[in-house]
Protein backbone atom coordinates (compact mmCIF):
# COMPACT_ATOMS: atom_id res chain seq x y z
CA UNK A 1 0.00 0.00 0.00
CA UNK A 2 1.47 3.13 -0.78
CA UNK A 3 2.32 5.41 1.76
CA UNK A 4 0.13 8.86 2.75
CA UNK A 5 2.18 12.11 1.99
CA UNK A 6 1.86 15.46 3.20
CA UNK A 7 4.15 18.20 2.09
CA UNK A 8 4.07 21.77 2.51
CA UNK A 9 6.03 24.91 2.08
CA UNK A 10 4.66 27.54 4.49
CA UNK A 11 5.22 30.97 6.25
CA UNK A 12 3.05 29.91 9.00
CA UNK A 13 3.65 28.10 11.95
CA UNK A 14 2.58 23.71 12.52
CA UNK A 15 0.68 22.26 14.58
CA UNK A 16 2.42 19.31 15.90
CA UNK A 17 0.09 17.54 17.73
CA UNK A 18 -2.06 17.97 14.17
CA UNK A 19 0.48 16.36 12.34
CA UNK A 20 1.05 13.68 14.43
CA UNK A 21 -2.22 12.61 15.20
CA UNK A 22 -2.45 12.32 10.65
CA UNK A 23 0.57 9.73 11.04
CA UNK A 24 -0.26 7.70 13.71
CA UNK A 25 -3.82 7.35 11.91
CA UNK A 26 -2.38 5.89 9.08
CA UNK A 27 -2.45 2.21 11.35
CA UNK A 28 1.85 2.30 12.63
CA UNK A 29 3.14 1.20 15.03
CA UNK A 30 6.10 3.60 15.05
CA UNK A 31 6.25 7.46 14.25
CA UNK A 32 9.58 9.40 14.52
CA UNK A 33 9.69 13.06 14.03
CA UNK A 34 12.30 15.68 13.74
CA UNK A 35 11.77 19.38 14.35
CA UNK A 36 14.43 21.42 13.83
CA UNK A 37 14.38 25.03 15.71
CA UNK A 38 15.92 28.50 14.97
CA UNK A 39 18.88 28.32 17.45
CA UNK A 40 20.11 31.01 19.56
CA UNK A 41 23.12 31.13 18.47
CA UNK A 42 25.02 31.27 15.06
CA UNK A 43 28.49 29.34 15.56
CA UNK A 44 29.89 30.94 12.33
CA UNK A 45 28.86 34.09 13.21
CA UNK A 46 29.31 33.85 16.65
CA UNK A 47 26.59 36.24 17.21
CA UNK A 48 23.39 36.44 19.12
CA UNK A 49 20.79 35.29 16.54
CA UNK A 50 17.92 37.98 16.23
CA UNK A 51 16.04 36.10 13.67
CA UNK A 52 16.22 33.79 10.46
CA UNK A 53 15.17 34.36 7.24
CA UNK A 54 14.62 31.80 4.92
CA UNK A 55 13.94 31.36 0.95
CA UNK A 56 13.12 29.20 -1.38
CA UNK A 57 12.31 28.07 -5.12
CA UNK A 58 8.94 28.05 -5.06
CA UNK A 59 8.37 25.16 -8.00
CA UNK A 60 11.03 23.69 -7.27
CA UNK A 61 11.75 22.59 -4.35
CA UNK A 62 7.82 21.04 -3.96
CA UNK A 63 8.91 18.76 -6.81
CA UNK A 64 12.67 17.77 -4.86
CA UNK A 65 10.22 17.12 -1.73
CA UNK A 66 8.37 15.07 -3.94
CA UNK A 67 11.43 12.96 -5.43
CA UNK A 68 13.21 12.68 -1.97
CA UNK A 69 9.86 11.05 -0.40
CA UNK A 70 9.43 8.96 -3.24
CA UNK A 71 12.51 8.00 -2.75
CA UNK A 72 12.36 7.07 1.08
CA UNK A 73 8.73 4.95 0.35
CA UNK A 74 11.05 3.32 -2.45
CA UNK A 75 13.35 2.66 -0.08
CA UNK A 76 11.53 1.29 2.97
CA UNK A 77 7.97 -0.12 3.53
CA UNK A 78 6.66 3.47 5.04
CA UNK A 79 2.49 3.93 6.13
CA UNK A 80 2.76 7.67 6.07
CA UNK A 81 4.90 10.97 5.58
CA UNK A 82 5.09 14.90 6.05
CA UNK A 83 6.96 17.47 5.37
CA UNK A 84 6.62 20.87 6.43
CA UNK A 85 9.25 23.90 5.81
CA UNK A 86 9.03 26.90 7.05
CA UNK A 87 10.14 30.20 5.07
CA UNK A 88 9.91 34.33 5.70
CA UNK A 89 11.66 35.23 8.67
CA UNK A 90 11.63 33.29 11.57
CA UNK A 91 12.43 34.48 15.62
CA UNK A 92 14.96 32.73 17.83
CA UNK A 93 13.35 29.27 19.02
CA UNK A 94 10.86 28.97 16.37
CA UNK A 95 9.88 26.25 14.70
CA UNK A 96 11.47 26.12 10.97
CA UNK A 97 10.96 22.43 9.79
CA UNK A 98 9.09 19.07 10.90
CA UNK A 99 9.86 16.18 9.30
CA UNK A 100 7.65 12.92 9.92
CA UNK A 101 7.35 9.18 9.23
CA UNK A 102 4.95 6.63 10.42
CA UNK A 103 6.07 2.82 9.66
CA UNK A 104 5.17 -0.53 11.64
CA UNK A 105 8.45 -0.98 12.93
CA UNK A 106 10.92 1.54 14.35
CA UNK A 107 13.59 0.99 12.06
CA UNK A 108 12.51 2.29 9.20
CA UNK A 109 10.48 4.99 10.37
CA UNK A 110 13.92 6.18 12.09
CA UNK A 111 16.03 5.66 8.60
CA UNK A 112 13.56 7.23 6.41
CA UNK A 113 13.33 10.28 8.75
CA UNK A 114 16.95 10.72 9.06
CA UNK A 115 17.44 10.35 5.15
CA UNK A 116 14.63 13.00 4.29
CA UNK A 117 16.48 15.73 6.79
CA UNK A 118 19.81 14.36 5.35
CA UNK A 119 18.35 15.62 1.60
CA UNK A 120 16.34 18.69 2.76
CA UNK A 121 20.32 19.53 4.30
CA UNK A 122 21.62 19.56 1.08
CA UNK A 123 19.72 19.01 -2.13
CA UNK A 124 16.12 21.14 -1.35
CA UNK A 125 16.26 24.65 -2.74
CA UNK A 126 15.85 26.85 0.51
CA UNK A 127 18.40 29.07 1.64
CA UNK A 128 18.53 30.64 5.03
CA UNK A 129 20.10 34.11 6.17
CA UNK A 130 20.88 34.58 9.61
CA UNK A 131 20.70 38.10 11.28
CA UNK A 132 22.52 38.47 14.18
CA UNK A 133 23.90 41.55 16.34
CA UNK A 134 27.15 41.37 14.86
CA UNK A 135 25.34 41.78 11.07
CA UNK A 136 24.19 38.89 8.28
CA UNK A 137 25.11 36.17 6.28
CA UNK A 138 23.86 34.08 3.88
CA UNK A 139 24.66 30.19 5.56
CA UNK A 140 27.17 27.58 4.00
CA UNK A 141 26.37 23.96 3.67
CA UNK A 142 28.29 22.30 6.26
CA UNK A 143 30.57 19.92 5.66
CA UNK A 144 29.21 17.65 7.88
CA UNK A 145 25.71 18.00 6.30
CA UNK A 146 27.65 16.91 2.89
CA UNK A 147 28.84 13.95 4.59
CA UNK A 148 25.43 13.05 6.21
CA UNK A 149 23.95 12.81 2.96
CA UNK A 150 26.76 10.98 1.04
CA UNK A 151 26.16 7.99 3.26
CA UNK A 152 22.50 7.44 1.48
CA UNK A 153 24.17 7.07 -1.96
CA UNK A 154 26.11 3.83 -0.53
CA UNK A 155 24.13 0.69 -1.39
CA UNK A 156 21.61 0.55 1.96
CA UNK B 1 11.94 37.05 -23.08
CA UNK B 2 14.16 34.67 -20.77
CA UNK B 3 12.82 34.82 -17.02
CA UNK B 4 15.89 35.02 -14.69
CA UNK B 5 15.70 33.88 -11.03
CA UNK B 6 18.47 34.95 -8.34
CA UNK B 7 18.52 32.89 -4.67
CA UNK B 8 20.54 32.94 -1.47
CA UNK B 9 23.47 35.40 -1.25
CA UNK B 10 22.98 36.01 -5.35
CA UNK B 11 20.03 37.82 -4.42
CA UNK B 12 21.44 40.26 -2.56
CA UNK B 13 23.19 41.99 -5.45
CA UNK B 14 20.26 41.00 -8.43
CA UNK B 15 17.46 41.58 -6.02
CA UNK B 16 14.92 38.81 -5.30
CA UNK B 17 12.90 40.37 -8.64
CA UNK B 18 13.11 37.99 -11.36
CA UNK B 19 14.81 39.57 -14.49
CA UNK B 20 13.56 39.47 -17.78
CA UNK B 21 15.89 39.55 -20.51
CA UNK B 22 15.80 39.80 -24.50
CA UNK B 23 16.25 36.29 -25.64
CA UNK B 24 18.22 37.41 -28.89
CA UNK B 25 21.82 36.58 -28.91
CA UNK B 26 21.42 34.27 -26.18
CA UNK B 27 21.61 29.97 -26.62
CA UNK B 28 23.31 28.93 -23.78
CA UNK B 29 23.00 29.42 -19.88
CA UNK B 30 27.04 30.43 -20.41
CA UNK B 31 25.49 33.19 -22.88
CA UNK B 32 23.39 34.37 -20.49
CA UNK B 33 25.58 34.60 -17.84
CA UNK B 34 27.58 36.87 -20.34
CA UNK B 35 24.43 38.98 -20.83
CA UNK B 36 24.41 39.02 -17.21
CA UNK B 37 27.80 40.28 -16.06
CA UNK B 38 27.59 42.75 -19.04
CA UNK B 39 24.99 44.49 -17.47
CA UNK B 40 26.50 43.37 -13.13
CA UNK B 41 30.56 42.60 -13.69
CA UNK B 42 30.45 41.70 -10.03
CA UNK B 43 27.54 39.85 -10.51
CA UNK B 44 28.58 37.67 -13.56
CA UNK B 45 31.51 36.33 -11.69
CA UNK B 46 29.34 34.98 -8.54
CA UNK B 47 27.53 33.59 -11.39
CA UNK B 48 30.51 31.49 -12.92
CA UNK B 49 31.51 30.03 -9.32
CA UNK B 50 31.37 26.68 -9.70
CA UNK B 51 29.54 25.89 -6.57
CA UNK B 52 26.28 27.97 -8.06
CA UNK B 53 24.29 25.81 -9.63
CA UNK B 54 22.07 26.31 -12.86
CA UNK B 55 18.45 25.34 -13.24
CA UNK B 56 16.50 25.50 -16.55
CA UNK B 57 13.22 25.32 -16.18
CA UNK B 58 13.46 23.62 -12.82
CA UNK B 59 16.17 20.94 -13.53
CA UNK B 60 19.43 21.64 -12.55
CA UNK B 61 21.59 21.69 -16.19
CA UNK B 62 25.27 22.24 -17.05
CA UNK B 63 26.36 25.61 -18.43
CA UNK B 64 26.54 24.67 -21.85
CA UNK B 65 22.77 23.54 -21.84
CA UNK B 66 20.44 25.30 -24.52
CA UNK B 67 18.24 28.58 -23.11
CA UNK B 68 15.40 29.88 -25.35
CA UNK B 69 12.98 32.52 -25.05
CA UNK B 70 9.87 31.51 -22.32
CA UNK B 71 12.32 29.57 -20.34
CA UNK B 72 13.14 29.94 -16.77
CA UNK B 73 16.99 30.27 -15.68
CA UNK B 74 17.65 30.03 -12.07
CA UNK B 75 20.76 30.75 -10.42
CA UNK B 76 21.00 28.47 -7.12
CA UNK B 77 23.99 28.81 -4.43
CA UNK B 78 24.40 25.87 -1.94
CA UNK B 79 21.30 25.39 -0.01
CA UNK B 80 20.71 25.52 3.46
CA UNK B 81 17.55 23.97 4.23
CA UNK B 82 16.02 22.03 7.23
CA UNK C 1 25.69 21.37 31.21
CA UNK C 2 23.96 18.33 31.61
CA UNK C 3 21.02 17.31 30.53
CA UNK C 4 17.32 17.76 31.61
CA UNK C 5 15.58 14.91 32.14
CA UNK C 6 12.00 13.44 32.59
CA UNK C 7 11.41 9.64 32.93
CA UNK C 8 7.67 8.33 34.13
CA UNK C 9 5.82 5.34 33.82
CA UNK C 10 2.22 5.67 34.20
CA UNK C 11 -0.89 4.64 32.83
CA UNK C 12 -2.61 7.72 31.53
CA UNK C 13 -1.53 8.97 28.65
CA UNK C 14 0.71 11.41 27.26
CA UNK C 15 0.43 15.13 25.69
CA UNK C 16 3.06 14.84 22.86
CA UNK C 17 2.80 19.15 22.37
CA UNK C 18 3.47 19.64 26.23
CA UNK C 19 6.53 16.91 26.21
CA UNK C 20 7.55 18.69 22.90
CA UNK C 21 7.47 21.51 24.08
CA UNK C 22 9.40 20.85 26.69
CA UNK C 23 12.40 19.35 24.81
CA UNK C 24 12.69 22.74 22.44
CA UNK C 25 12.70 24.70 25.78
CA UNK C 26 16.51 23.63 26.15
CA UNK C 27 17.17 26.02 23.53
CA UNK C 28 17.80 23.21 21.55
CA UNK C 29 18.30 23.11 17.28
CA UNK C 30 16.97 19.99 16.85
CA UNK C 31 13.98 17.20 18.32
CA UNK C 32 13.75 13.89 17.45
CA UNK C 33 10.61 11.83 19.60
CA UNK C 34 10.07 8.31 18.73
CA UNK C 35 6.12 7.48 19.82
CA UNK C 36 5.39 3.91 19.82
CA UNK C 37 1.83 2.82 19.12
CA UNK C 38 -0.46 -0.30 19.78
CA UNK C 39 -0.53 -2.01 16.34
CA UNK C 40 -3.89 -3.06 15.15
CA UNK C 41 -2.39 -6.71 14.35
CA UNK C 42 0.22 -9.32 15.79
CA UNK C 43 2.40 -10.79 13.37
CA UNK C 44 2.89 -13.75 15.46
CA UNK C 45 -0.39 -14.26 16.33
CA UNK C 46 -2.07 -13.34 13.03
CA UNK C 47 -5.12 -12.17 14.79
CA UNK C 48 -6.59 -8.62 15.59
CA UNK C 49 -5.31 -7.24 18.48
CA UNK C 50 -8.14 -6.49 21.26
CA UNK C 51 -5.77 -5.05 23.50
CA UNK C 52 -2.10 -5.00 24.86
CA UNK C 53 -1.52 -5.44 28.53
CA UNK C 54 1.95 -4.02 29.79
CA UNK C 55 3.47 -4.71 33.17
CA UNK C 56 6.57 -3.51 34.73
CA UNK C 57 8.59 -4.31 38.15
CA UNK C 58 8.14 -1.08 39.55
CA UNK C 59 11.79 0.28 41.15
CA UNK C 60 14.13 -1.48 38.88
CA UNK C 61 12.57 -0.13 35.88
CA UNK C 62 12.77 3.61 36.67
CA UNK C 63 16.49 2.92 37.98
CA UNK C 64 16.95 0.87 34.59
CA UNK C 65 15.85 3.77 32.38
CA UNK C 66 17.92 6.05 34.43
CA UNK C 67 21.44 4.29 33.71
CA UNK C 68 20.30 4.45 29.99
CA UNK C 69 19.72 7.74 29.49
CA UNK C 70 23.10 8.10 31.47
CA UNK C 71 24.69 5.94 28.82
CA UNK C 72 22.95 8.52 26.11
CA UNK C 73 24.24 11.75 27.78
CA UNK C 74 27.57 9.94 28.07
CA UNK C 75 27.87 9.05 24.64
CA UNK C 76 26.85 12.78 22.98
CA UNK C 77 25.83 16.21 23.85
CA UNK C 78 22.01 16.32 24.42
CA UNK C 79 20.10 19.08 25.66
CA UNK C 80 17.00 17.24 27.36
CA UNK C 81 15.64 13.83 27.43
CA UNK C 82 12.16 12.55 27.82
CA UNK C 83 10.77 9.18 28.43
CA UNK C 84 7.81 8.07 29.04
CA UNK C 85 5.77 4.48 29.09
CA UNK C 86 2.97 3.68 29.73
CA UNK C 87 1.94 0.59 31.40
CA UNK C 88 -1.85 -1.32 32.39
CA UNK C 89 -3.86 -2.19 29.78
CA UNK C 90 -4.52 -0.45 26.42
CA UNK C 91 -6.36 -0.15 23.20
CA UNK C 92 -4.92 -0.61 19.81
CA UNK C 93 -3.59 2.24 18.50
CA UNK C 94 -3.24 4.00 21.86
CA UNK C 95 0.30 5.34 22.34
CA UNK C 96 2.65 2.71 24.51
CA UNK C 97 6.14 4.76 24.55
CA UNK C 98 7.30 8.31 23.93
CA UNK C 99 11.12 8.43 24.01
CA UNK C 100 12.50 12.73 22.83
CA UNK C 101 15.82 13.42 22.45
CA UNK C 102 16.87 17.66 22.25
CA UNK C 103 19.82 18.34 21.44
CA UNK C 104 22.25 21.58 19.02
CA UNK C 105 22.50 19.18 16.02
CA UNK C 106 20.06 16.17 14.44
CA UNK C 107 23.34 13.83 14.48
CA UNK C 108 23.27 12.87 17.86
CA UNK C 109 18.95 13.44 18.22
CA UNK C 110 18.75 10.98 16.32
CA UNK C 111 21.48 8.08 17.59
CA UNK C 112 20.21 8.74 21.20
CA UNK C 113 16.70 8.41 20.23
CA UNK C 114 17.52 5.16 18.37
CA UNK C 115 19.58 3.66 21.10
CA UNK C 116 17.19 4.61 23.76
CA UNK C 117 14.75 2.72 21.80
CA UNK C 118 17.16 -0.36 21.55
CA UNK C 119 17.34 -0.38 25.23
CA UNK C 120 13.91 -0.41 26.06
CA UNK C 121 12.83 -3.04 23.86
CA UNK C 122 15.77 -5.16 25.43
CA UNK C 123 16.55 -4.09 28.76
CA UNK C 124 14.11 -2.63 30.44
CA UNK C 125 11.66 -4.31 32.56
CA UNK C 126 8.92 -4.14 30.59
CA UNK C 127 6.47 -7.40 29.57
CA UNK C 128 3.71 -6.93 27.12
CA UNK C 129 0.80 -9.20 26.31
CA UNK C 130 -1.18 -8.93 23.65
CA UNK C 131 -4.78 -10.12 23.34
CA UNK C 132 -6.51 -11.05 20.49
CA UNK C 133 -9.71 -12.73 18.90
CA UNK C 134 -7.43 -15.77 18.62
CA UNK C 135 -6.20 -15.49 22.46
CA UNK C 136 -3.75 -14.22 24.54
CA UNK C 137 0.22 -14.26 24.54
CA UNK C 138 3.00 -12.82 26.37
CA UNK C 139 5.11 -11.07 23.96
CA UNK C 140 8.80 -12.62 23.24
CA UNK C 141 11.47 -10.31 22.46
CA UNK C 142 12.25 -10.35 18.36
CA UNK C 143 15.63 -11.20 16.92
CA UNK C 144 15.67 -8.04 14.63
CA UNK C 145 15.51 -6.19 18.54
CA UNK C 146 18.44 -8.08 20.13
CA UNK C 147 20.58 -7.54 16.80
CA UNK C 148 19.23 -3.81 17.35
CA UNK C 149 20.07 -3.11 20.99
CA UNK C 150 23.93 -5.30 19.98
CA UNK C 151 25.21 -2.34 17.35
CA UNK C 152 24.97 0.15 20.28
CA UNK C 153 27.93 -2.70 22.25
CA UNK C 154 30.43 -1.89 19.61
CA UNK C 155 32.86 0.99 19.40
CA UNK C 156 30.53 4.16 18.52
CA UNK D 1 10.96 -14.29 54.93
CA UNK D 2 11.80 -13.44 51.27
CA UNK D 3 9.87 -11.77 49.08
CA UNK D 4 9.70 -13.35 45.47
CA UNK D 5 8.34 -11.57 41.95
CA UNK D 6 7.16 -13.36 39.40
CA UNK D 7 6.76 -11.02 36.05
CA UNK D 8 5.37 -11.80 32.51
CA UNK D 9 4.52 -15.31 31.65
CA UNK D 10 5.17 -16.41 34.75
CA UNK D 11 2.93 -14.55 36.48
CA UNK D 12 0.40 -16.48 34.87
CA UNK D 13 0.91 -19.27 37.07
CA UNK D 14 2.51 -17.52 40.34
CA UNK D 15 -0.07 -14.75 40.18
CA UNK D 16 0.60 -11.35 40.31
CA UNK D 17 0.84 -10.89 43.95
CA UNK D 18 4.60 -11.24 45.34
CA UNK D 19 4.76 -14.66 47.34
CA UNK D 20 6.71 -14.74 50.99
CA UNK D 21 8.81 -17.61 51.61
CA UNK D 22 10.02 -17.99 55.20
CA UNK D 23 14.24 -17.73 54.59
CA UNK D 24 15.27 -20.81 56.76
CA UNK D 25 17.04 -23.21 54.30
CA UNK D 26 17.71 -20.89 51.68
CA UNK D 27 20.86 -19.45 51.11
CA UNK D 28 21.06 -18.96 47.20
CA UNK D 29 18.67 -18.15 44.50
CA UNK D 30 19.00 -22.06 43.43
CA UNK D 31 17.63 -22.57 46.84
CA UNK D 32 14.66 -20.71 46.46
CA UNK D 33 14.25 -22.33 42.77
CA UNK D 34 14.30 -25.86 44.45
CA UNK D 35 11.50 -24.63 47.11
CA UNK D 36 9.00 -23.01 44.19
CA UNK D 37 9.31 -26.26 42.62
CA UNK D 38 8.97 -27.95 45.57
CA UNK D 39 5.22 -25.96 45.72
CA UNK D 40 4.57 -26.23 42.03
CA UNK D 41 6.92 -28.08 40.00
CA UNK D 42 5.67 -26.79 36.49
CA UNK D 43 6.37 -23.35 37.83
CA UNK D 44 10.01 -24.35 39.35
CA UNK D 45 10.91 -25.48 35.64
CA UNK D 46 9.67 -22.14 34.00
CA UNK D 47 12.17 -20.60 36.25
CA UNK D 48 14.83 -22.79 35.62
CA UNK D 49 14.26 -21.33 31.41
CA UNK D 50 18.15 -20.06 30.77
CA UNK D 51 16.44 -16.73 29.57
CA UNK D 52 14.39 -16.41 32.75
CA UNK D 53 17.19 -13.93 34.84
CA UNK D 54 17.08 -13.81 38.63
CA UNK D 55 17.29 -10.44 39.73
CA UNK D 56 18.22 -10.21 43.81
CA UNK D 57 17.23 -6.33 45.27
CA UNK D 58 16.79 -5.33 41.63
CA UNK D 59 19.95 -5.90 40.55
CA UNK D 60 20.54 -9.28 38.28
CA UNK D 61 22.76 -11.99 39.35
CA UNK D 62 23.08 -15.24 38.72
CA UNK D 63 21.81 -18.35 40.35
CA UNK D 64 24.47 -19.02 42.35
CA UNK D 65 23.87 -15.55 44.10
CA UNK D 66 23.35 -15.18 47.84
CA UNK D 67 19.92 -14.88 49.21
CA UNK D 68 18.66 -14.18 52.84
CA UNK D 69 16.03 -13.07 54.92
CA UNK D 70 14.49 -9.52 53.69
CA UNK D 71 15.59 -9.87 49.98
CA UNK D 72 13.46 -9.51 47.26
CA UNK D 73 13.93 -11.88 44.35
CA UNK D 74 12.05 -11.57 41.17
CA UNK D 75 12.30 -13.95 37.91
CA UNK D 76 12.35 -12.35 35.01
CA UNK D 77 11.42 -13.91 31.75
CA UNK D 78 12.84 -12.03 28.63
CA UNK D 79 11.58 -8.25 28.87
CA UNK D 80 9.50 -6.54 25.77
CA UNK D 81 8.96 -2.88 26.55
CA UNK D 82 8.88 -0.16 24.05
Amino acid sequence: MAAAVRIRIQEADFDLAAEHAWLAASGAGAVVTFTGLVREFDRDLEGRVEGLFLQHYPGMTERLLGEVVEEACRRWPLCAVVVIHRVGRLAPGERIVLVGVAAHHRAPAFAAAALLMDYLKTRATFWKRTDTDRGSRWLDLHDEDRRAAARWEEPW
Amino acid sequence: MIRVLFFGRLSDRAGIEPWRLPAEGIATVADLIARVAARDPALGRELAAPEVLVAVNQRVVSRSAKVAAGDEVAFLPPVTGG
